[in-house]
């Protein structure tokens, strides 16, 4: 009506735009550039890591045989059999798993599904601080809380047992859980919980068969990357486990009770005392080698089972279709507040660890223990630590964005299926190496091979392999669910490949890029054995290095770690929770300051 | 008694900077009245991005976040505006609304008919499959997909989207029935097809049809409602 | 003391190994800074993981809290390691008070080594409650563990195998044990005695009947003590005998006993 | 010499099961063979399900992962079937697709508008900016949106989204246009609208237009193509 006269007016019809085309503008032909370069790093990466377990089980002779299938290890006597080994990392993992990921899909669903869009961001980030807290205050906090229950409840002595330690990682694991699939929700249109709604579905039904449907493989995804973060934990588990080799219990009856009874993983085998004593040539190291490889096998394994169309299917049948039934009011009503029950269990969590944290770290609350450099075996403050934090952590931010990114463009985008698959799996393994692994890689690499000292680059290094299977994983997910629409639209405007990369896929996949990296740095920020092999001292470098690969620094995790590994008197406690309060009151920081780019990002993902 | 009656419904989008409006409000839909009749058709129509859609939307209590109604809406006797959300879950499947982009869900395409029918009506599996073929073949869809009903929904095109869409809704047999251009996406000979279906509802089933299409709406309906800019947006 | 390849290397005196020792190689370390020294302090892998490193050239100066080992003179040929003992740390068998007050005060050789390989079931076979025998393990490699080791079982081979039965669990450093000990029930496990002042819950039994006191470490009747070594590549030079030498003067043994541990003088080898 | 030609078209799908076919394949669309000539306007027609869109997709090479095209098709001079993805890119700058389902992406209205231009186009941004906005009038959309250039298009009613992408296309002024329904959610006054700016074009651009509104082709076009099922389909 209005807009023809107007049309008159102001816009005299459409010109031809012979005037205006010239060179086509904006090429995006960095993108390959970088994915490529990317790509180069990620191959070094993994190639140093086999390298290295490569070199380590040649250096001696290994009995796989034996290997896999003895149930005593037993180095002083040359018996070396991982079967308990392998039980333990399955019992804690999957019991972890079977624990976090109902929880924190529920947590996810209530948070997304039945929260109010302004309360979403301040809810989840409480869920984040989970990840904020570094493993070793886990590990302190298993010891004080959790033992004591253990025992009460189960009859456990002294509390130390397999359970114990999955439910510790249980906690670690939620908020990876819960962040990868609340991505992967807020990625499912709302047109079609509209039009699931609209057909007379009720709430719980809306979220179980039009929602969830659509976001199974990115909170499977979610529950991936929980995995991988299970298997990779070192101190947290150790400091709960017991850590006693024993045989594999051989009736049904003795396995289950051995889940209450001390044990071992692979990992913490490989993080405990004995990659030391084993020197780096003979039976015994090849051996422990050889456990590496084995526990890259059983990552790869769990992983391809994980990725296997059955259990992530996008589309097809509904194997079985739900019924109709009975009250379905008082379902739904039921459904709603266990949802919503499921979502106040890691904010309780997260608010009951920062009570206890700041009960114990009141040191950390004077502002004179952040600003002076410390002094003797525990006295001073943490300035130095949290500027070698800061530096490692900005540092390893950096190469995780850079590699993450562009190793899921190489497999969400630029390689066939077939080598996606592998290179995802390649990405998981990478994921749930215990960091313990990568922190004698990077001690033998950039040690022994390249010469260096130690080296606040390596630690760079290192901490950037633990954050970019993270990040790579995440975003990967991200992109599998990007509408097949958005794309033939692009590409119909006639946009080439790199500029469907640089225009629909980069702007979409900001905020699994986020999540990923505040994930990945979260942890890599708690991570304590790549920087003590490569990276820190205990006194005497500063925050800030003096060269590049031969100046080591000091940093808040590996600082709290001495301290609480075997100090004598009072005051060293103090100061180690002091310590680890000023570590998680910097992640908390940088969770908050994340928020508002997080708010704009996730305003144009529509 | 009338099956839906609104009264001054307006529609608003919640301005984050509080300026427009003395609420902070700016006025997307509205004020409009209007009641529809047990058993009747009514047409509802207007420009587009006058705000038929989101009118639909919030007859049914789905309006997006952001948005919020005013005013009084009664469907079926519920007070739409007034109700908890598990209260307006049960009127929708009474009054159910058919958006006007046909949604498919990661299924097959039985899969995606029987979708609002298991949930809602009790009855055995056979019998709410036999339901649902029957309502593909109302809208005339049947013959196109009887040889591939396990098939992907989300490889239909458009028109065939749109009438099983529709189909999904007719299957549940719902007292009222929202459509928002019902055939937009259909060439003639379909569109008639799915005409005639809703010509059969006529009388025992209340329907409140928005299409751009007038000559269809005059074919159709008992009454037309045109729906006009909310008078204080800037065009 | 180090000159990298390059020639840039700074001066810098690198000093690693066990968690015992550190507190006064960090107490040192931070007078010697002051006076313009470059000291870097670790605690990577404990006293094996010293000693180690000192083998591969890594660091200057190994703290150990176990003497050499020949195994570990033969892992590294080409280097002639020299320890300079600083002081004595005691390792006590602690108990859970309630244990020691009823009755097990004192256990003998046979005794302990029943207990830590597994064998034990109640302290009621010591004279005390009926209450099972928690044990907590040092992880190989620490030097209580080897204190206890070579106290059980002398230079004879390996310790038999643990019998697993629940009861028996690893632990790593000190803080980890004091406080496993404090919340289990019926626990035992060697520790540092200086960890054991001032704790309610728990106590030091004898060990063959000899008490743990200053006196019978000093005159060598408690068994169950070791000494603390710096441990260098050739007698020390440079850095490395400054460093090593305040720790022997006056101030340095002065921080040995704020810490917990014997000094030189304590021992008669001043 | 022709804008479009086709011959013996075929889409089929590839089955993974190797049954239906003697080569494991299952036909959609075709066969077809017709011809655009340039600065023509030719309508294609057929009914819902018949494989239109299927048909237009295949002429800029962007069949959907499972389907494959057989025949020859040659646009502007191209072998769509026998090129690079790189040539195919540079193909689509020159004959645009406009989908049936117009797809916003996450971004604002102007944003939007430019998505295509900023992406094929040299020019200063203002010039850009300029083309856009005066694209969106073109396809009578600058009125409803100039106040709210910035706010997510994803806020737009339907009728508003088939117009944006309709004038994103026009934007880049390609050689050739491929509409796929172009006005199957507007009203008749807006429909109009886009009519005349398509007309406009006549001449020195040329068109291939789907459409199941027959009266609509018959204003538009120069000539008709009537699309059939395939005749070894089972319907
Ligand atoms: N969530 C929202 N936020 C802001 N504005 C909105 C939102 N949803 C719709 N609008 C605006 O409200 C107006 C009405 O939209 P609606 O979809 O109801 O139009 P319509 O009458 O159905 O149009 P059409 O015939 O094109 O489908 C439009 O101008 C649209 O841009
Ligand atoms: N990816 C696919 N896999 C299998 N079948 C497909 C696929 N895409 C389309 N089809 C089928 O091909 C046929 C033609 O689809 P198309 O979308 O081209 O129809 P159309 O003529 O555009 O119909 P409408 O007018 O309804 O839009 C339909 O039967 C559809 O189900
Ligand atoms: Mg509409
Ligand atoms: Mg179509």
């Amino acid at each position: 009506m209005i807009t023809s006269t107007h049309k008159e007016g102001q816009c005299p019809g459409l010109r031809p735009l012979s005037a205006l085309r010239g060179v086509r503008p904006r090429r995006s032909g960095w993108v390959p550039i970088v994915v490529g370069g990317g790509a180069a790093l990620v191959g070094a990466s993994g190639a140093m890591l086999c390298a290295f377990l490569i070199s380590g089980v040649t250096s001696g002779p290994v009995d796989w045989w034996a290997l896999v299938t003895s149930g005593v290890w037993s180095p002083q006597q040359s018996l070396f059999g991982v079967l308990p080994m392998i039980w333990g990392t399955a019992v804690v993992s999957l019991l972890a798993l079977a624990v976090a990921v109902p929880i924190g899909w529920a947590a996810a669903l209530g948070l997304h599904e039945l929260t109010p869009a302004r309360h979403r961001r301040t809810l989840r980030m409480a869920v984040e601080m989970l990840a904020a807290v570094p493993s070793i205050v886990y590990g302190l906090l298993g010891v004080v809380l959790l033992r004591g229950l253990m025992s009460r409840l189960f009859g456990v002595t002294g509390g130390d047992s397999l359970l114990a330690a999955a439910l510790v990682l249980s906690v670690m694991v939620l908020p990876t859980v819960v962040s990868v699939s609340v991505d992967a929700l807020a990625d499912v249109p709302d047109s079609v919980r509209e039009t699931g709604a609209a057909l007379g579905l009720s709430r719980v039904e809306v979220i179980g068969s039009a929602v969830f449907p659509q976001a199974r493989g990115g909170m499977l995804a979610g529950a991936v990357l929980g995995l991988a973060r299970a298997l990779g934990e070192t101190v947290a588990v150790f400091l709960v486990i017991g850590r006693a080799d024993g045989p594999l219990a051989s009736t049904v009856n003795g396995l289950l009770r051995s889940i209450l009874q001390p044990g071992q993983t692979l990992t913490t085998k490989l993080g405990g005392p004995e990659p030391l004593l084993a020197g780096t040539s003979g039976t015994h190291w090849a051996t422990l080698c050889a456990l590496g490889a084995v526990l890259m096998c059983v990552i790869a394994g769990l992983t391809l089972l994980a990725q296997s169309r059955r259990l992530d299917r996008r589309g097809g049948r509904t194997r079985f279709p739900p019924r109709a039934r009975r009250h379905r009011g008082a379902r739904d009503r039921l459904g709603v507040a266990s949802l919503r029950t499921a979502l106040a269990l890691p904010i309780l969590l997260a608010v009951g660890i920062a009570v206890v944290v700041l009960e114990r770290g009141t040191p950390a609350l004077d502002p004179g223990f952040w600003a002076t450099p410390a002094a003797g075996a525990s006295g001073g403050g943490v300035r130095d630590q949290i500027i070698g934090t800061l530096l490692l952590v900005a540092t390893a931010g950096v190469m995780a964005a850079a590699a993450g990114l562009t190793l899921a463009l190489l497999i969400g985008e630029y390689a066939t299926p077939r080598v996606a698959g592998w290179m995802r799996t390649a990405t998981l393994t990478l994921g749930g190496i215990p960091s313990i692994v990568l922190g004698l890689a990077g001690f033998w690499f950039f040690g022994s091979a390249l010469g260096w000292g130690k080296s606040w680059l390596a630690g760079t290094f290192l901490l950037g392999l633990v954050a970019t299977p993270i990040v790579a994983l995440a975003v990967t997910a991200q992109i599998g669910r990007l509408p097949r629409e958005r794309l033939e639209t692009a590409r119909a405007l006639g946009l080439r490949r790199s500029q469907v990369v640089r225009s629909v896929l980069l702007p979409y996949t900001r905020p699994a890029l986020v999540t990923g990296l505040l994930l990945g740095l979260a942890r890599a920020a708690g991570e304590t054995a790549p920087l003590l092999f490569a990276a820190t001292v205990f006194s005497g470098a500063g925050g800030m290095p003096a060269g590049v690969v031969d100046a080591p620094v000091v940093s808040l995790p590996t600082h709290v770690f001495n301290l609480a590994q075997d100090a004598a008197d009072p005051a060293a406690i103090r100061a180690a929770w002091g310590a680890a309060t000023v570590l998680i009151i910097i992640i908390a920081l940088l969770l908050i300051v994340s928020m508002p780019i997080r708010r704009r990002l996730e305003k144009e993902r529509v | 008694m009338n099956a839906i009656a609104i009264r001054d419904l307006t529609v608003s989008k919640r301005s984050p900077k509080r300026t427009k409006d003395n609420k902070g409000r700016h006025p997307l839909v509205g004020p409009a009245s209007f009641a529809v009749p047990h058993g009747e058709v009514i047409g509802l129509y207007g420009p587009s991005g006058v705000g038929k859609s989101t009118m639909l939307r919030a007859l049914v209590g789905l309006l997006p976040d952001g948005l919020d109604a005013e005013g009084v809406i009664r469907v079926l006797g519920v007070d739409v505006l007034r109700q908890r959300p598990s209260a307006l879950a049960e009127l929708r499947t009474r009054a159910v609304l058919v958006p006007q982009i046909a949604v498919m869900f990661p299924d097959g395409i039985i899969g995606n008919t029987l979708f609002g029918l298991r949930h809602v009506v009790r009855a055995p599996a056979n019998q709410l499959r036999k339901r649902a073929e029957e309502a593909l073949a109302e809208v005339g869809l049947w013959d196109e997909v009887r040889d591939r009903l396990n098939a992907p929904a989300a490889e239909l095109s458009v028109g065939q989207r749109q009438r099983l869409a529709l189909a999904r809704a007719l299957a549940l047999d719902p007292e009222v029935i929202l459509l928002d251009e019902p055939t937009s996406a259909l060439d003639e000979a379909s569109a008639a097809e799915v005409e005639e279906t809703l010509q059969s509802l006529r009388g025992h089933r209340t329907l409140l049809v928005v299409s751009h299409d007038i000559e269809q709406l005059k074919r159709l309906c008992d009454s037309l409602v045109p729906l006009h800019r909310p008078t204080s947006t800037s065009n | 003391a180090c000159t990298g390849k390059d020639g840039k290397r700074r001066n810098v005196l690198r000093v690693s190994g066990s968690t015992t020792v550190n507190p006064v190689a960090a107490d040192v370390a931070d007078v010697l800074r002051s006076q313009g020294m470059e000291v870097t302090i670790d605690t990577q892998g404990g006293s094996a993981g010293g000693i180690s490193q000192l083998g591969a050239g890594q660091i200057d100066i190994a703290m150990s809290s176990k003497p050499l080992a020949d195994a570990d003179r033969k892992r590294f040929p080409g280097i002639n390691l020299v320890a300079t003992e600083i002081g004595r740390d005691a390792v006590g068998i602690v108990v859970r008070k309630s244990v020691h007050d009823s009755g097990v005060t004192s256990l003998t050789r046979t005794q302990l080594a029943r207990i830590f390989e597994g064998k034990a079931a109640s302290w009621k076979e010591f004279g005390g409650p009926d209450l099972p025998v928690y044990v907590y393990d040092k992880e190989p490699g620490r030097g209580t563990r080897e204190v206890l080791d070579k106290y059980l079982y002398e230079e004879a081979a390996t310790p038999p195998p643990v019998q697993p039965n629940g009861r028996y669990a690893i632990v790593g450093g000190n803080e980890e044990t004091r406080t496993k000990l404090r919340t289990t029930e019926g626990s035992v496990a060697p520790l540092s005695a200086a960890f054991v002042e001032g704790s309610k819950e728990l106590a030091l039994v004898a060990v063959d009947d000899v008490p743990l006191t200053p006196q019978n470490i000093v005159s060598g009747k408690y068994p169950l003590a070791r000494p603390l070594f710096l441990i260098t590549n050739g007698s020390p030079q440079g850095n490395a005998r400054t460093f090593i030498d305040r720790v022997l003067s006056a101030e340095g043994q002065k921080v040995v006993t704020q810490h917990g541990y014997l000094n030189l003088a304590q021992l008669g080898k001043r």
